[in-house]
């Protein structure tokens, strides 16, 4: 660029109470490239613009450099003026002389020479840009939601009822995911099921929602706006097309005694199932590793009795290409089972159970049908011990974080514990209560105070089983200077850590998501950026970034949702074009790019992508980096590490930097 | 020009004599086992004269490997130019350069001179004093006499040493700059007769030499490398070449060179540097397209032009026998291995 | 202290007088000597080159793209690809650079006097020569017909485009432009096709022809075969050579070509003269 | 003939490999340079000895140099087999181009046709380090700042900027090297103390976490400066503050840990 | 102190990041907090854009001192950038101090955008103590050789 203007406001006194702007407009048009230069009292305002907009179009700029506020003040104001007089906007650079200088210097020569000094770098840096075009990239208005408990599902309505198709993922036979396997909830008492089944009807019947269970995602490419999932849709031996949810084959199926997996292993199911009554889709699927007729060769007998011939025992796998705009990520969490816990009888021991057992103890829908029963031996426990924190704030479990539902929910199992064994005595072992929440606290107190549950703080060592086979809970009360308690209890409850799921790792990795140390996924920004990724246009929502209660995953699931709405109500994502680019030029060299690829580890966005560059025969001559627009942030971190210079960044160009730094030092 | 001898050790105090008459003195220097020119201050710096050859030239006295050719100074919209004073050129004196280093800015001066005449190279060589000291030793590198020199060779020198079995030293004076410096210590020389052909002093000079049989001769080279511009030989033997610049920097007649800008801001200057014909990106045009694509037609034109162009255009031969470059070359390319299969093809 | 004398390196420096841009990324930089008296001594013949100083940046080599005949300035195109050209291309009007030069060899016009000349260009190569095509028609009535072939990639590329009307619209000169196909505007009214390919259609005979080829290497390389079947004579045929060059006065090394330098020997050289070279150029 | 040299004979006899990258004897009998074996004559003259120090690595790069089709054999060192499977995975030599083999002190031939191969046999084969490089570090690191800074600017002040470290460095495979960018020009391309100073340090730290330690950058510089003390260094302070492993993805410098220690940043 | 150091004026360049320093020094602004005029901000979208030629080249162009500061860690706009930014610095320092090259003239910090305050105090402590290390005239004085012999002899 020859012909730079250079603007300098006073920005009323606040710049000109210290900066001589006169002086420094005057240096500037001695620099070299210059053209123009004036100072003015008010740059910003409509008169300030129309003084840049004419000098642009009068001296015909090619460059502009405005002394003034902060650029994250007035960047866009200025660069927008430069705009409608003609000039690309990216050839407009601000040199900070408010808050860098007058606000932070005295009145003297030396803020005047070091506004003539930022200046004089920005000139040099804007003598080096480039015009830019924003980037636009198109929009697949469709989104994937990977999981379909209960943030799913609220998730995947939410887009649905904006008018966007939604394809809904979930691995398991029904949707429903934890949420329908609660009794109650707290703080409320409502049941669970009753407000989750509507909403999971509503999704089977909505017309913006494909919903795919008994299916997991295989891989997805493709990046904002663009992504291509391939999603395996496993076997489930039954033709939906034709199966009525009849339910007959659930009866005769001959493999009774499965543990099954909606009971916690509290209640049983056959090979054929649906895995509650109220799921959804209501139709069975086979469960090949408990089939006769999968593991031996013989049976067959729900087919015999399925009225509309249903039964498809040699489906295969299939797999299905989804495009979409946007992925939810609701993948959910699971609690550590009993038998992680050595002190409490590595599972053991039958009437040890996990808080998510008690659930469904307590649940009417349950394997007692709602009666507190002991696994055991199926009588009603007089005396139940609730166990917070187990693993959970332990790092030497390797679960350093609390696991933040605990509490609240053993609270609510001792409260529904009493009201179901009006005779019977609850203790619950804590270290501290964590009750932050909208009528929590109230809860806890309403337990320990109305419901008469006995709360002792302190940690329990262990659980063993009395030669009369009582079991006994050994621990301290620290409030009684850790004094040793024993109680003896006919069952024991854990409220066992929530941990990341088994897969989390993987799926991240197909997503190229960032995970924490516990396999949690990990969002963009703590505070600002809750339910991003740092991938853009992949969300989060729910227990699979932490454990969180029901109105959190709720809230989270929403705020994920009201993010993928607004990216599919654009045609085109607009974008800064102030990317990362890889260089291309004249053969033989093509790129100077050497393809070590060592670059894609530097990026966190995954934007660095491999191109094959071909001759004219198709074969293929060098393989190099290239950046993807639509994925690339700017934060410039592969330029920096690229050992032959062959990306560069655009709008903080190696070409400017360099040019700005020296400038910066020019005055003698 | 007149013939003194000098006692061998009297030529440190010759050199003390130098040193203090304020001269830039460059000398083979042994640090770390290695020797190469380096400036001293006191001849107790100097090597001790048992190795055959300093890693380096004695070019980089005339043709350093980076110096200004001018400075420039904007100011608004105004360039003012300002050149080097020879004058800033140090009067240099290369102290126990061999024949083989004398003998290279033959070709050097031709290539500098050969048509615009480049000022600053000749200045700086007018400043610069070459003591050459006969080779008494040569090693399974050196070939000065398969290219016209030898090891007691007195072309280029300003002054040649010879250190005789006799404990003296013949100090033949080749120009009025060697004069002006044996003139510095008129009391440690006497005179010599003059070295004819069949003098006993000739022949004592003949004794203390290296010996060296030629292995071929220039013409030779040339003859052959009239027909071999599409050769495989050149394939061959750059196989291994790593394309690196160590030949050519220490070549004492390579003068190819770069110009470059060291911009300082609003000044700043215009610096020529050594460059080398082996570095792929020498020729290549901004296009990308590359007259010499490959190691093998680099190393062709290193040899070509050497041998075949300089004898043609500048009636010189841009080799000095001397072996730097085979030493030098880090996977051991032997320029006289090399010739000498050209020369038998 | 005194300064060193004829220095070869050192530039004259020269006022930016003028700039045109050409085409996207092509300036032409008109340039006028700081130096009255250095003007006056200046003196140049088609077909030479120069070394173009952006101080700061470097030099860089062009042919001089004005005629001889025009007094008091010279010329240079370029296109803006390093950095050199990129410093070149920052200059505003009445800045100052750097031009060291003439150097290189000529085009033989005196021999060509009572000739035809027939001129072939392709993108940024007309440069050198618009240089000899205004040297003859500043001389128009010493020469014999005058047919200018040139072609671009497309009709934005085309460069001098005031003078190709210029051109176009004198009776004494026969011009063809063309752009390669899909660089045309919906009101190009030129030829469409490689220039090789437009050569063949438009040539004049080669009978007291001399063709002067200048353009990209692909171009040179199609269109050597075309005057061949056309009919011309090796030795009628000049072209100019793009060696890399540095010193421009036969020292750096770069430009040779066999026992050539560049820089000394040319950069015009006829076929004939290259056929006797190695193919390094 | 050795059997070994026989094996290769054989190889490139029969077109299991088109060429073979070795050594043969140098000009001197204290040295031994590399060789390119085109036919089964040709490998009579290879050698493998403890003079076989060239980093033959270096040519896998060199496309010009190799044969479009057909396998390369390599009579490689330790070293090579190093610097082979870090260009593997740099993306710079597909597996299965290169036959690397190993010659062991019986003579025998041991083929190394993949990466995996290639990880077991250096690590069957540890290289001791050199007491003399550590003891010249340890003298450097026992330095005032200032004497510090005089040594490596007498050092390298004699530097030439031949590139010889580059060009021997197998891991300097760059089409473009940064010193030969000049958009911006990064490194003032001519030989003296500051510019030298820079390009070190860029050849280094561009070295970071990937250089093996083959010592070839000190062995080709013609001046003898020791410049593989500062990859050695840097590989040294790599390994105190990252410890010795090495990321399977990415590399030193594009990778990092939040953990990662430092007490300069306040 | 003696009196060339208190006349000294230390010449300093900052490399900061966008979002978190560059905010923090318009902080500083927007609060009046005054500090030293000796340093000048070069904007980064973020710390791992830093390359470390520049920081050399500062120097080079005849900087005393130099502050790189971006986001404290976890707090980076990008995630990572500041990890990979500190890796480098890691790597980088080592070999600077073993060239002998001082490393006391680079200074590191975090400094968030609500950091104003530290922001004066990182300015005013570097210049100071770059103060007290005097002009880095053994470097600038390298980057003017070009005939290096020739300088040596003088």
């Amino acid at each position: 660029m020859s012909k730079i203007g250079v603007f300098i406001c006073h920005c009323g006194e606040n710049i000109s109470a210290t900066v001589d702007c006169a002086r420094v407009a005057q240096a500037a048009a001695e620099m070299e490239g210059v053209a123009y230069a004036t100072d003015y009292k008010y740059m910003c305002s409509e008169p300030g613009q129309q003084l840049i907009r004419q000098a642009i179009r009068e001296h015909n700029l090619d460059g502009v450099v405005v002394g003034s506020c902060s650029p994250r003040m007035h960047e866009p104001t200025f660069r927008r003026a430069c705009a409608e007089a003609g000039l690309n906007p990216y050839l407009c650079e601000i040199a900070n002389l408010r808050e860098h200088c007058s606000w932070v210097h005295e009145k003297g020569e030396a803020t005047t020479q070091k506004a003539i000094d930022i200046v004089q770098g920005l000139v040099e840096k804007v003598r080096r840009n480039q015009p830019l075009t924003p980037i636009r990239v198109p929009v697949t208005k469709k989104a994937l939601v990977i999981g379909g408990g209960i943030a799913g599902i609220q998730a995947a309505l939410d887009i649905a009822n904006c008018g966007h198709r939604v394809i809904l993922v979930e691995k398991e036979p029904s949707i429903g995911g934890h949420m329908a396997q609660l009794s109650e909830t707290f703080p409320t008492l409502d049941c669970s099921q009753c407000i989750l089944t509507p909403r999971m009807v509503e999704v089977a019947q909505h017309p913006n929602i494909t919903l795919y269970t008994y299916a997991e995602v295989e891989s997805v490419e493709g990046f904002i706006g663009n992504f291509k999932a391939t999603i395996r849709l496993k076997a489930k031996s039954v033709d939906e097309k034709k199966c009525t949810g009849c339910g007959l084959c659930t009866t005769k199926c001959p493999n009774k005694k499965i543990p099954g997996e909606f009971n916690e292993g509290l209640g049983t199911r056959t090979a054929i199932y649906v895995p509650f009554p109220q799921a959804v889709p209501n139709k069975p699927v086979i469960d090949k590793e408990h089939c006769n007729y999968y593991q031996k060769g013989k049976c067959r007998v729900c087919e015999k009795f399925c009225p509309t011939g249903a039964i498809t025992f040699d489906q295969p796998d299939q797999f299905i290409t989804e495009e979409v705009g946007a992925i939810v990520v609701t993948t959910g969490f699971r609690v550590l089972p009993t038998s992680f816990f050595p002190e409490y009888g590595y599972g053991r021991y039958k009437d040890v159970i996990t808080g998510i057992q008690f659930e469904r103890l307590a649940s009417a829908s349950g394997p007692t049908m709602g009666e507190i029963r002991r696994p055991s031996d199926g009588t009603v426990p007089k005396k139940v011990v609730f166990i917070a924190c187990c693993g959970s704030r332990d790092p030497a479990k390797g679960i350093p974080y609390c696991s933040k539902i605990c509490c609240m929910y053993t609270a609510k199992h001792a409260m529904l514990y009493q009201h179901k064994v009006h005779d019977g005595e609850s203790t619950v072992f804590y270290m501290d209560i964590r009750a932050g929440g909208k009528n929590y606290e109230e809860f806890v107190r309403r337990a320990i105070e109305e419901d008469k549950v006995n709360y002792v703080r302190g940690r329990v060592a262990r659980v063993y089983e009395r030669a009369d086979g009582k079991l006994v809970v050994r621990g301290v009360d620290t409030l009684l200077g850790a004094q040793q308690v024993e109680i003896e209890a006919d069952m024991v409850v854990l409220a066992t850590a929530g941990v990341a799921n088994p897969g989390a790792e993987e799926l991240a990795q197909k997503l190229h998501i960032s995970y924490d140390p516990y396999h949690f996924f990990a969002e963009a920004h703590p505070k600002l950026r809750p339910v991003e990724t740092n991938t853009a246009g992949i969300y989060l929502a729910g227990a699979c970034q932490a454990p969180k209660d029901i109105p959190e995953t709720v809230a989270t699931a929403s705020g994920a949702a009201a993010k993928v709405v607004s990216l599919l109500s654009q045609d085109d994502l607009v974008r800064e074009p102030l990317v990362a680019v890889v260089n291309r030029c004249a053969p033989p060299v093509y790129s100077t790019c050497v393809g070590c690829f060592l670059c894609q580890t530097a990026c966190p966005y995954q934007a660095i992508e491999r191109e094959e560059i071909k001759d004219r025969q198709g074969r293929v001559i060098k393989t190099v980096a290239k950046v993807n627009p639509g994925l690339c942030q700017g934060c410039g971190t592969c330029v920096s590490f690229c050992r032959s210079k062959a990306i560069d960044i655009q709008g903080y160009s190696n070409e400017q930097m360099y040019a700005e730094v020296n400038a910066l030092l020019n005055h003698e | 020009m007149k013939n003194y001898q000098i006692k061998h050790s009297d030529l440190d105090g010759w050199l003390e004599k130098i040193i203090a008459a304020g001269r830039r003195v460059i000398a083979p220097v042994t640090e770390e086992g290695h020797t190469d020119f380096r400036p001293i201050h006191s001849p107790a710096e100097v090597a001790a004269d048992d190795q055959v050859q300093t890693i380096q030239s004695a070019k980089q006295a005339a043709f350093p490997k980076a110096e200004t050719l001018f400075s420039y100074r904007k100011e608004g919209t105004a360039v003012s130019l300002d050149q080097p004073a020879p004058e800033s050129y140090l009067q240099t004196v290369v102290w126990r350069a061999r024949p083989c280093d004398a003998a290279g800015f033959t070709p050097l001066s031709a290539i500098f001179n050969w048509d615009y005449k480049d000022n600053l190279y000749n200045a700086r060589l007018a400043r610069t004093t070459l003591v050459a000291f006969s080779c008494q030793q040569a090693d399974a590198y050196c070939f000065c006499t398969s290219v016209g020199g030898g090891p007691g060779e007195k072309k280029g020198c300003d002054i040649l040493v010879t250190k005789l079995p006799s404990g003296k030293a013949l100090v033949e004076v080749c120009t009025e700059k060697g004069e002006a410096l044996a003139a510095l210590a008129p009391g440690l020389f006497s005179e010599a007769n003059a070295v004819a052909d069949d003098s006993p002093l000739f022949a004592e000079k003949q004794s203390a030499l290296a010996q060296l049989p030629a292995r071929f001769s220039k013409e030779d080279i040339r003859r052959h490398l009239a027909e071999a511009f599409d050769s495989p030989v050149w394939r061959e033997q750059s196989e291994r070449c790593l394309g690196c610049g160590a030949c050519a920097f220490v070549c004492p007649t390579c003068a190819c060179f770069d110009i470059q800008e060291d911009p300082h801001g609003s000044h700043g200057r215009r610096i020529r540097c050594w460059d080398s014909c082996a570095f792929a990106l020498f020729t290549q045009h901004t296009s990308g397209h590359n007259p010499r694509p490959s190691q093998a037609t680099r190393w062709r034109q290193r040899i070509l032009h050497k041998f075949s162009y300089m004898p043609e255009r500048l009636d010189a031969t841009g080799c000095t026998g001397c072996g730097r470059c085979s030493r030098a070359c880090p996977v051991d390319m032997n320029l006289l291995e090399h010739l000498t299969s050209i020369a038998q093809k | 202290m005194d300064r060193l004398i004829d220095n070869p390196y050192l530039p004259y420096v020269m006022t930016v007088e003028r700039i045109t841009q050409e085409a996207p990324g092509v300036k032409t930089l008109r340039l006028r000597f700081k130096n009255p008296e250095e003007a006056e001594n200046f003196q140049f013949r088609a077909g030479q080159f120069a070394e173009y100083s952006a101080f700061g940046e470097g030099e860089c080599t062009f042919c001089i793209a004005s005629p001889p005949t025009r007094k008091g300035y010279v010329e240079c195109t370029f296109r803006q690809a390093g950095r050199v050209t990129s410093g070149l291309s920052r200059l505003e009007e009445g800045q100052e650079m750097g031009f060291r030069g003439p150097f290189g060899n000529t085009f033989p016009i005196e021999e060509w006097k009572g000739k035809n000349l027939l001129f072939v260009a392709g993108g940024i190569a007309l440069p050198p020569m618009r240089c000899v095509i205004w040297n003859v028609l500043d001389r128009r009535k010493e020469f014999g017909n005058v047919t200018i072939i040139y072609g671009a990639k497309s009709v934005a590329d085309l460069v001098y485009k005031d003078e190709l009307k210029e051109w176009d619209e004198r009776p004494d000169v026969q011009l063809y432009t063309t752009v390669d196909p899909g660089g045309e505007t919906p009101d190009w009214k030129g030829k469409v096709g490689f220039t090789p390919a437009v050569l063949e259609q438009v040539a004049p005979s080669a009978e007291n022809t001399v063709a002067i080829v200048c353009g990209p290497p692909v171009m040179i390389k199609f269109s050597f075969p075309v005057l061949e079947k056309l009919g011309f004579r090796d030795d009628a045929i000049f072209t100019t050579l793009e060696n890399r060059m540095k010193c421009g006065i036969g020292k750096c090394g770069r430009c040779n070509v066999g026992k050539l330098y560049v820089c000394k020997d040319g950069p015009v050289f006829t076929k004939a003269q290259l056929n006797g070279l190695p193919p390094e150029y | 003939m050795n059997n070994w040299n026989k094996q290769i004979a054989d190889m490139l006899a029969d077109g299991t490999v088109a060429l073979v990258i070795g050594y043969e004897e140098g000009s001197t009998p204290q040295k031994t340079r590399p060789l390119f074996c085109h036919d089964a004559v040709a490998a009579e003259r290879l050698v493998m000895d403890g003079r076989c120090t060239h980093n033959l690595a270096v040519y896998l790069t060199k496309k010009e140099l190799l044969p479009a089709e057909g396998r390369i054999g390599v009579v490689a060192t330790v070293n090579v087999l190093k610097s082979a499977l870090q260009l593997m995975q740099e993306n710079q030599i597909p597996e299965g181009r290169f036959l690397l083999m190993a010659v062991g002190p019986e003579g025998k031939l041991t083929e190394l046709p993949d990466a995996e191969s290639l990880r077991q046999y250096i690590a069957a084969h540890p290289l001791p380090d050199n007491p003399e490089v550590a003891a010249l570090i340890e003298k450097i690191d026992a330095m005032s700042r200032e004497e510090r800074w005089a040594y490596w600017q007498e050092c390298l002040s004699k530097c030439v900027k031949c590139y010889a470290c580059r060009a021997a460095c197998p891991l300097c495979y760059c089409t473009r090297c940064i010193v030969e960018d000049n958009r911006p020009q990064w490194i003032l391309p001519w030989a003296s103390t500051l510019p030298n100073i820079e390009w070190q340090i860029n050849r280094v730290m561009h070295m970071a976490g990937r250089c093996t330690g083959c010592g070839a950058c000190y062995a080709a510089c013609p001046l003898h400066l020791p410049i593989h003390l500062l990859t050695k260094k840097l590989t040294q302070e790599i390994n105190r503050e990252f410890g010795t492993e090495r990321p399977a993805k990415g590399n030193v410098l594009s990778t990092f840990s939040p953990d990662d220690k430092e007490n300069f940043i306040h | 102190m003696d009196e060339n150091k208190a006349a000294f004026e230390p010449r300093i360049i900052a490399f900061v990041c966008n979002w978190c320093t560059y905010a923090g020094a318009d902080l500083t602004g927007t609060s009046r907090i005054k500090y030293a005029t000796n340093v000048e901000i070069v904007r980064f979208p973020c710390t791992g854009r830093i390359d470390f030629m520049l920081l050399l080249k500062a120097f080079a162009a005849g900087a005393d001192g130099i502050i790189v500061s971006g986001c404290h860690p976890n707090d980076c706009h990008y995630t990572s950038g500041n990890f990979h930014a500190r890796r480098r610095w890691i790597v980088f320092r080592g070999l600077l101090d073993f060239l002998g090259i001082d490393v006391r003239r680079i200074h590191y910090y975090w400094v968030s955008a609500a950091e104003g305050a530290k922001w004066a105090e990182v300015v005013n402590q570097t210049v100071a103590e770059i103060r007290e290390l005097g002009p880095y005239t053994e470097y600038k004085k390298v980057a003017n050789y070009i005939e290096e012999t020739e300088a040596a002899h003088e």
